[in-house]
């Protein structure tokens, strides 16, 4: 028998290879960008600046959901409850606003100036992310079940509020001003100004700052996280607060947009945030994700979606391609990390 | 030799019985209370079991005939989801499933061959989402979102364009037979559809209970590591599991396409929420290894006596409310009382 | 012996098995013997369980060859290795939670006909293997209200009466107390008897002297040597072969400290724990001794805050124990007891790993620098000798005593003024374990106090100035660590005769 | 008499013409016949649709007027209803089948006269441009289609037999979807210039697409990019049709207090044996449906409508 009596050298490790999520977000960014090269070849007027501007100003709602959609993905939560928060909000703040004498149930409100309105509506939606936190925090049920159910519960109020249809009349001057405010004197308006900066603020709060550390840690190991010392509870908490209250905004520059508190506005919108999350990469059991990411997958599905428009395609095409596009981005993105990492 | 330390029979014993007596059984009383709450509602207006009540006889038949789609899945539904998996193709597998059934039935196929043709239509959907999932390893959510548009996307391309849905018209005329399956009464006044619903939930208690498949699905989605170390096919058991939920579907969109007299390519359409409700309402945990058939059968009959029964009661605009709030105190109380159950 | 020689009940040549970056197993050759205990020894990331896996389909070998009973062998699953009479108890706990301990000793061995569940002498064999180990498992309930070493013990009955013909036993008895031990080497000998081959892994030599027949010993991948025990003179010969130089394997108490009073328990008390009251000085080592479910680990969790007690627990003064964020702002730190579940972040890298338990260190008004991250994975790998070939590594992907050390990394990180460590060389081989006791005692020494622990008697009396027996849930007794300790005295305390023993 | 039990189906009661109509019927009926309306929504789903017509049955209920897609998939249920002697009538679809009472209102005689007129108004300011049309609904919606879509088509065909229809598209997902796909389609096919949003609600996005563009506007009466119809004629609309320089200039004006009385008196009608249960050949009453126009109807005549149809 042999004895070698050395001990394997230390080495100081310094260099970091690119990062599995980095990797993905880069992935996600190429899937997006050879989407919209192929479409241009196919869709006659394409290829142009205004089109790629479409893109985003036209799911600048989603992608600013997607935000604290991905935030509470990261956290191992889901967030299904955005799409009625923004429901919501929008009906609150019209509510609220409406001049009180009207002539019938849904043209009268409780008369508010407009910004104690859309403070009050912001409120009732952060309420619902309170509620979220509540039963997941405190009593432990699985978030899935909670913001399912605060889902239907905030659409719910919204429908009670409208009667199931809409609010749009009674409504003060400035109630417009808000969703349709042009900014620097081009054709993009104030929300799209908005979450470019929401996306700039999360990306580095993600990036740069013990909160986004966070965030990662539990999800990875929630109960690791609390043993270190994490206060997982407040910070769920907080990302709850911080998803409904975009949410919130959300809702209430959709209703200034199109003057109305409408009920079923955002129908859905919670799966397609919770789509573009997935598709940019984002894991769904937690711990793993990026905002960037989330952004280029809503990327990807705006890109099927308007060259299915420019080409009037019937819908039942729109619902095959879809499937057809996110199924290559996903197998791309599924192959790719296995083969990285095998 | 000294008893052993290890399990302390505690004070708490007999507190925890109790709960745990509530958590075994906590989704019963809830249906007992809906049931109570529904029944008494309008006492003023009718009796008891007068027509306009909830108990009369009609009522109750027109819940157990509309609920047969929604039972028939909730119980592979379940099953699959103890595994640790999802399907959030089934609505539109469903919606597929009626237009092809319906299809065939206005181009003169007969009852039984059309039948069988669509439920081989569901075990080829199922198997497709097993594919992308056991074998592509894609995300199970992603992989059948993907196949939910991708099954939504056929069964509009089946239907021509400008039309709502498979029906009499343009020279073709559905056949007869075709609307006895979902409505009409075989046994107690209720349709096939219904038997058929209650036969595949008693079937399916007995593989959870009883069978490899069961115990695999459990082990599958409580600790997927184990099961495959203790030489389960982790990956044969899901895609089982995925073919059966297929089967269903198509069972559901038969019964559906036949109590409307149509195949409507978007009669499934959000399908996967109400299933996923009643499942989670039911108790299974949403990251598998646990759910009960059986509670998610009785769960599926509360959500529709609630919505069947509040038509007349309250608004339609409150509905939403109603079963959102239903949700998260059913949720909610399960989980605390389920865990009171555990720490004992 | 000798007629057996002929045909190895198994045997591998060439076994080679590359991760990324990694040779794991290299070139390895030996074989064992049937109705033999043949032990597998060697550091942590040695290759042992990477080896393991091999044999039993769990991993496919890069190259090489293995055979059973002279014929060809390639599992591609466990089923098959299973099917070719080889059962594993893996290093990592694979129970069902949600199953009952009945299904779970069963799983993927049940009898069936057209797929439905019957009962058979399964069953009974099962339930009887149990019993011979832990008679107190009722096998009717839910494994998830078990505790850690249950769960082990569910497992290592599920290997034992797999009616294979090798079991392979991945460290058994890391989360057992000797009392178990003693009855699980009771079931590996009657299986020996029979004629049963067991391969069985442990870091802790004098069971390999107690029990096996034969020993194989890695290092770095390498297969070093193949020798029947009664070749190998003593613990110092094995743990030269393992690692290549001695280290000092007997334990020197240190002077018993006599700083003031950092920590003070008062009458703790929850559904686990009995009027539990204690000090711990500073610059002190103490230890916490009892067996399986006796308390130390809610008394750890219950000091940390972790979990709820009723009593009070000062730390220099200030109240803690409502939950772990205060405590570690007090100053206290715990290694919990379940390395992957409680301590690890396995889908994230060592580096990201490391910085947790204390993020104001590398902190700025909330910006985290990442530099600085670096630099103390950095100096941790180096401080802990984390064998891992990049910082950048996924926890999942170290072997199970460096995943113990980089818990113990996260928690040194922290520069706590007490530590708590439940279990802390769980998993460790020997000579990281004097590693790990020299941290602790140079932390003692600068004036830091440690709590340890521990099932493992001889870690106690290594390493601890003052031990506290507990039993079911009570602290029945405190002494002073030293040459004189009577282990009998102490055995007989935690066994609940003690003669302090209350009710 | 002692107070009828009368179920009132809408197709969906997000759309604010359902949400009048129902109100409307629930005073109306009362009022006028001291009956109890009940009003069902279908919430835009056949399948609930169905569903609810046995709860006219189950729910104790003396009469129903139904509002169903899917005339086929009523059949049953209302045969059943009427077997438990029951009054049914039909709104909008005819149950042809059953040979019920039906009450529609001329959705198709509108939607060709508002597509006539844009294209008279296109060609006259823009001769030299040709007419690109598209429509914003539900596609594959029979009824949609042959009361809005078809015709529309045909109104702006007689008019330019030349005219490019490109189609139409699925906004049913709501306003927001009307206007990323007119920001869609508008960037990369900037030519279309006759839109036929097909719902007050889809016009709202419509129009907040256009302007994000930059167009929607019209020059003092004149069209300058093109021209917006719409149906469901409601307040807000009022203020952009008359505009001169918004580019919504038509819309279908469907009146709800109208309808409601006018479904509620027909059960009524049936109950007091004014009309037959059944008969052979359903029989039909029809109800006006209007055209809201900036070029044929003046503002105060609009307004005038508003208020007797909308109650404001
Ligand atoms: N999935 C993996 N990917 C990459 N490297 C791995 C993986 N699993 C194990 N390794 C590496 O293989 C080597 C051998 O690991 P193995 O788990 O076999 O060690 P071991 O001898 O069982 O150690 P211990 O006593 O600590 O359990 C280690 O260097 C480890 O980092
Ligand atoms: N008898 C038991 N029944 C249920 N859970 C138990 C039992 N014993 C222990 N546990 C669980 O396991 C954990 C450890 O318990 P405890 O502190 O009593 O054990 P210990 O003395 O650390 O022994 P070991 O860790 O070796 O099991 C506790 O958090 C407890 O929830
Ligand atoms: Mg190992
Ligand atoms: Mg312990």
């Amino acid at each position: 028998m042999t004895i070698s009596a050395q001990i394997p050298p230390r080495t100081e490790f310094t260099r970091r290879r690119l990062g599995d999520e980095a990797f993905i977000t880069l992935l996600v960014v190429l899937a997006a960008v050879a989407l919209f090269l192929t479409a241009s070849l196919l869709v006659p007027n394409f290829f142009q600046l205004q089109n790629m501007i479409n893109l985003v100003t036209n799911n600048w709602a989603v992608i600013s959901l997607g935000v604290g959609v991905t935030f509470l993905l990261v956290s191992g939560n889901f967030d299904l409850s955005v799409g009625g928060v923004v429901a919501l909000s929008g009906v609150l703040s019209v509510w609220f606003a409406q001049s009180a004498g009207g002539a019938n149930a849904l043209s009268t409100g409780l008369g508010m100036p407009y910004f104690l309105a859309i403070a009050c509506a912001l409120l009732g939606a952060m309420a619902i992310g309170g509620l979220n936190a509540l039963f997941v925090v405190r009593f432990g049920v699985p978030s899935i079940i909670v913001t399912l159910g605060t889902m239907m519960v905030a659409r719910g109020i919204a429908q009670v509020i409208t009667h199931g249809s809409q609010r749009n009349t009674n409504l003060p001057e400035e109630f417009g001003v808000l969703g349709n405010l042009y900014m620097f004197g081009t054709s993009v308006k104030l929300p799209v100004v908005l979450m470019i900066l929401l996306i700039l603020i999360a990306v580095f709060i993600e990036k740069k700052t013990v909160f986004g550390r966070k965030t990662y840690w539990i999800g990875a190991n929630a109960v690791a996280a609390t043993l270190s010392g994490i206060d997982r509870a407040k910070h769920i908490t907080y990302l709850y607060l911080f998803s409904s209250a975009i949410a919130g905004v959300v809702g209430i520059l959709l209703a200034s947009e199109f003057k109305s508190g409408f009920s079923n506005r955002g129908m859905l919108m919670e799966f397609d945030a919770l789509v573009i999350a997935l598709l940019g990469g984002v894991a769904i059991a937690g711990g793993f994700g990026s905002v960037v990411g989330m952004f280029f997958g809503a990327i990807i599905l705006a890109v099927v979606t308007s060259a299915a428009t420019g080409l009037v395609l019937s819908p039942d095409w729109q619902f095959t391609l879809k499937a057809i596009a996110v199924f290559l981005a996903i197998v791309v993105q599924t192959w790719a990390l296995a083969r990285r990492n095998r | 030799m000294s008893q052993p330390t290890a399990i302390s029979q505690g004070p708490t014993d007999r507190n925890g019985r109790i709960a745990r007596f509530l958590r075994d059984y906590y989704i019963y009383f809830v249906f007992v209370a809906v049931i109570a709450v529904l029944s008494v509602a309008n006492l003023d207006q009718f009796t008891l079991f007068e027509r306009g009540n909830f108990l009369n006889k009609y009522n109750i038949i027109n819940i157990l005939r509309v609920s047969a789609p929604l039972i028939t899945l909730a119980g592979a539904f379940t099953l699959l989801m103890v595994s640790g998996y999802i399907d959030l193709s089934v609505g539109s597998a469903m919606s597929l499933s009626a237009v092809v059934y319906a299809l065939l039935a206005i181009n003169g196929v007969p009852f039984l061959p059309a039948f069988v043709a669509t439920v081989a239509v569901g075990v080829v959907l199922g198997t497709i989402n097993g594919f992308l999932v056991v074998r592509l390893k894609i995300t199970p959510v992603i992989a059948t979102l993907i196949t939910l548009s991708l099954y939504k996307g056929i069964a509009l391309l089946l239907v021509q364009d400008g039309v709502s849905a498979i029906k009499s018209g343009g020279g073709l005329k559905m056949p007869a037979w075709f609307n006895d399956y979902g409505r009409e009464g075989v046994l107690l006044s209720l349709p096939m559809a219904f038997w058929v619903a209650i036969l595949v939930t008693l079937v399916l208690i007995i593989v959870q209970k009883r069978t490899l498949i069961g115990k695999y699905a459990a082990a599958t989605g409580g600790n997927p590591t184990a099961a495959k170390l203790s030489g389960i096919k982790t990956g044969k058991i899901v895609w089982v599991l995925y073919g059966i939920v297929g089967v269903t579907a198509a069972l559901a969109g038969i019964a559906r396409s036949s109590f409307m007299s149509l195949g409507d390519p978007l009669s499934g359409d959000g399908m996967e929420l109400t299933v996923i409700l009643v499942v989670l309402l039911g108790g299974t945990a949403f990251s598998g290894g646990e759910g009960r058939v059986s509670k998610s059968f009785v769960a599926a009959l509360i959500i529709m006596s609630l919505t069947v029964g509040m038509l007349t009661l309250v608004p339609a605009y409150y509905q939403t409310l109603v079963i959102g709030s239903a949700l998260l105190l059913a949720a909610a109380s399960n989980h605390i009382v389920s865990k009171k159950g555990k720490s004992s | 012996m000798d007629r057996e020689q002929q045909t190895p009940v198994l045997s591998v040549v060439g076994l080679t098995k590359d991760y990324p970056g990694v040779r794991a197993v290299d070139d390895v050759t030996f074989s064992i013997e049937a109705g033999s205990v043949h032990c597998l020894v060697g550091e942590n990331g040695a290759g042992k369980s990477t080896l393991v896996k091999m044999l039993t389909g769990a991993l496919q070998p890069t190259s090489g060859s293995m055979k059973v009973r002279g014929q060809p062998f390639f599992p591609a699953n466990p089923q098959e290795a299973r099917d070719g009479g080889i059962a594993t108890l893996f290093q990592e706990m694979h129970v069902v939670d949600e199953l009952t301990v009945m299904e779970n000793l069963t799983l993927g061995m049940e009898r069936s006909r057209f797929g439905f569940l019957v009962k058979s002498d399964l069953d009974d064999r099962v339930v009887r293997t149990l019993n011979a180990i832990e008679p107190s498992i009722d096998a009717t309930a839910r494994v998830s209200s078990l505790s850690v070493a249950q769960k082990q013990i569910v497992e290592i009955a599920r290997a034992a009466s797999s009616g294979a013909s090798v079991i392979i036993m991945d460290e058994p008895t890391a989360a057992l107390s000797e009392r178990e031990v003693e009855r699980l080497f009771g079931v590996i000998r009657r299986l020996r008897e029979s004629d049963v081959t067991v391969i069985y892994i442990s870091h802790k030599l004098d069971e390999i002297f107690q029990l096996g027949d034969a020993v194989t010993v890695l290092r770095d991948g390498r297969h070093i040597a193949t020798a029947p025990l009664s070749e190998i003179a003593d613990r110092s010969d094995l743990i030269r072969m393992m690692i290549g130089r001695n280290v000092f394997q007997t334990y020197e108490p240190r002077k018993t400290a006599t700083g003031e009073t950092v920590l003070e328990a008062r009458s703790l008390a929850n559904h686990l724990l009995d009027d539990v009251s204690f000090d711990i000085k500073r610059g002190e080592i103490v230890g916490f001794y009892g067996l399986v479910g006796a308390g130390k680990t809610e008394i750890a969790r219950a000091l940390f805050g972790a979990d709820k007690a009723s009593g009070s627990i000062t730390f220099k003064g200030n109240p803690v124990g409502h939950s772990p964020r205060q405590a570690i702002e007090a100053g206290i730190a715990l290694v919990p007891e379940e390395r992957r579940t409680q301590g690890l972040f396995t889908n994230l890298s060592i580096r990201e790993n490391i910085p947790v338990m204390n993020l104001r260190k590398l902190s700025d008004k909330g910006v985290y620098r990442s530099s600085e991250e670096l630099a103390a994975a950095n100096e941790y790998v180096g401080k802990l000798s984390i064998a891992t070939d990049s910082i950048d590594k996924h926890t999942e992907k170290l072997s199970g005593g460096n995943q113990q050390k980089v818990v113990f990394a996260k928690c040194l990180f922290a520069d706590a003024d007490l530590l708590l460590l439940d279990e802390p060389t769980r998993g460790v081989d020997v000579g990281a374990k004097m590693e790990i006791y020299n941290i602790i005692k140079n932390m003692a020494d600068t004036g830091k106090s440690v709590a340890v622990f521990s099932s493992e008697l001889e870690e106690v009396l290594g390493i601890c100035d003052r031990i506290f027996l507990l039993y079911s849930g009570a602290l029945i007794e405190e002494m002073a660590n030293g040459p004189e300790v009577d282990i009998a005295h102490i055995l007989n305390v935690v066994t609940g005769g003690g003669e302090g023993a209350v009710q | 008499d002692d107070g009828k039990r009368i179920a009132f189906f809408v197709s969906d009661l997000s759309n604010v013409f359902h949400q009048a109509q129902g109100a409307e019927a629930e005073r109306y009926a009362k009022e006028k016949y001291g009956a109890e309306v009940v009003v069902f929504d279908g919430q835009a789903d056949s399948a609930v649709m169905t569903q609810n017509i046995d709860q006219v049955v189950a729910g104790g209920f003396d009469g129903a007027t139904l509002h169903i897609w899917d005339a086929e998939a009523a059949t049953p249920g209302v045969n059943d209803a009427l077997d438990q002697g029951i009054v049914m009538t039909s709104f909008f679809s005819p149950i042809a089948d059953t040979g019920i009472p039906t009450a529609r209102s001329d959705e198709a005689a509108v939607s060709f006269e508002m597509g006539a007129q844009m294209a008279k108004a296109w060609k006259e300011a823009h001769p030299d441009k040709p007419i690109v049309m598209v429509q914003l609904g539900w596609p594959n919606h029979t009824e949609v289609n042959s009361g809005r879509t078809k015709p529309f088509v045909e109104g702006v065909l007689s008019v330019d037999p030349k005219a490019e229809n490109l189609g139409a598209l699925d906004s049913s997902a709501g306003q927001e979807a009307a206007k990323q796909i007119i920001v869609d389609l508008l960037t990369q096919r900037p030519e279309v210039n006759l839109i036929y949003s097909e719902a007050s609600n889809l016009t709202v996005g419509t129009m907040a697409g256009l302007s994000q563009l930059g167009r929607g506007k019209f020059d003092n009466g004149k069209p300058l990019t093109e021209i917006v119809a719409s149906v469901d004629f409601d307040a807000v609309e009022y203020d952009q049709v008359f505009d001169p320089n918004s580019s919504l200039k038509v819309s279908m004006g469907l009146p709800p207090v109208e309808t409601a009385r006018g479904r509620v008196d027909l059960i009524m009608d049936v109950v007091n044996g004014k009309v037959e249960k059944t008969s052979n050949v359903a029989e039909e009453f029809f109800y006006k449906a209007y055209t809201i126009s900036y070029w044929t109807m003046d503002k105060a005549e609009a307004k005038d409508w508003l208020k007797t149809q909308f109650g404001e």
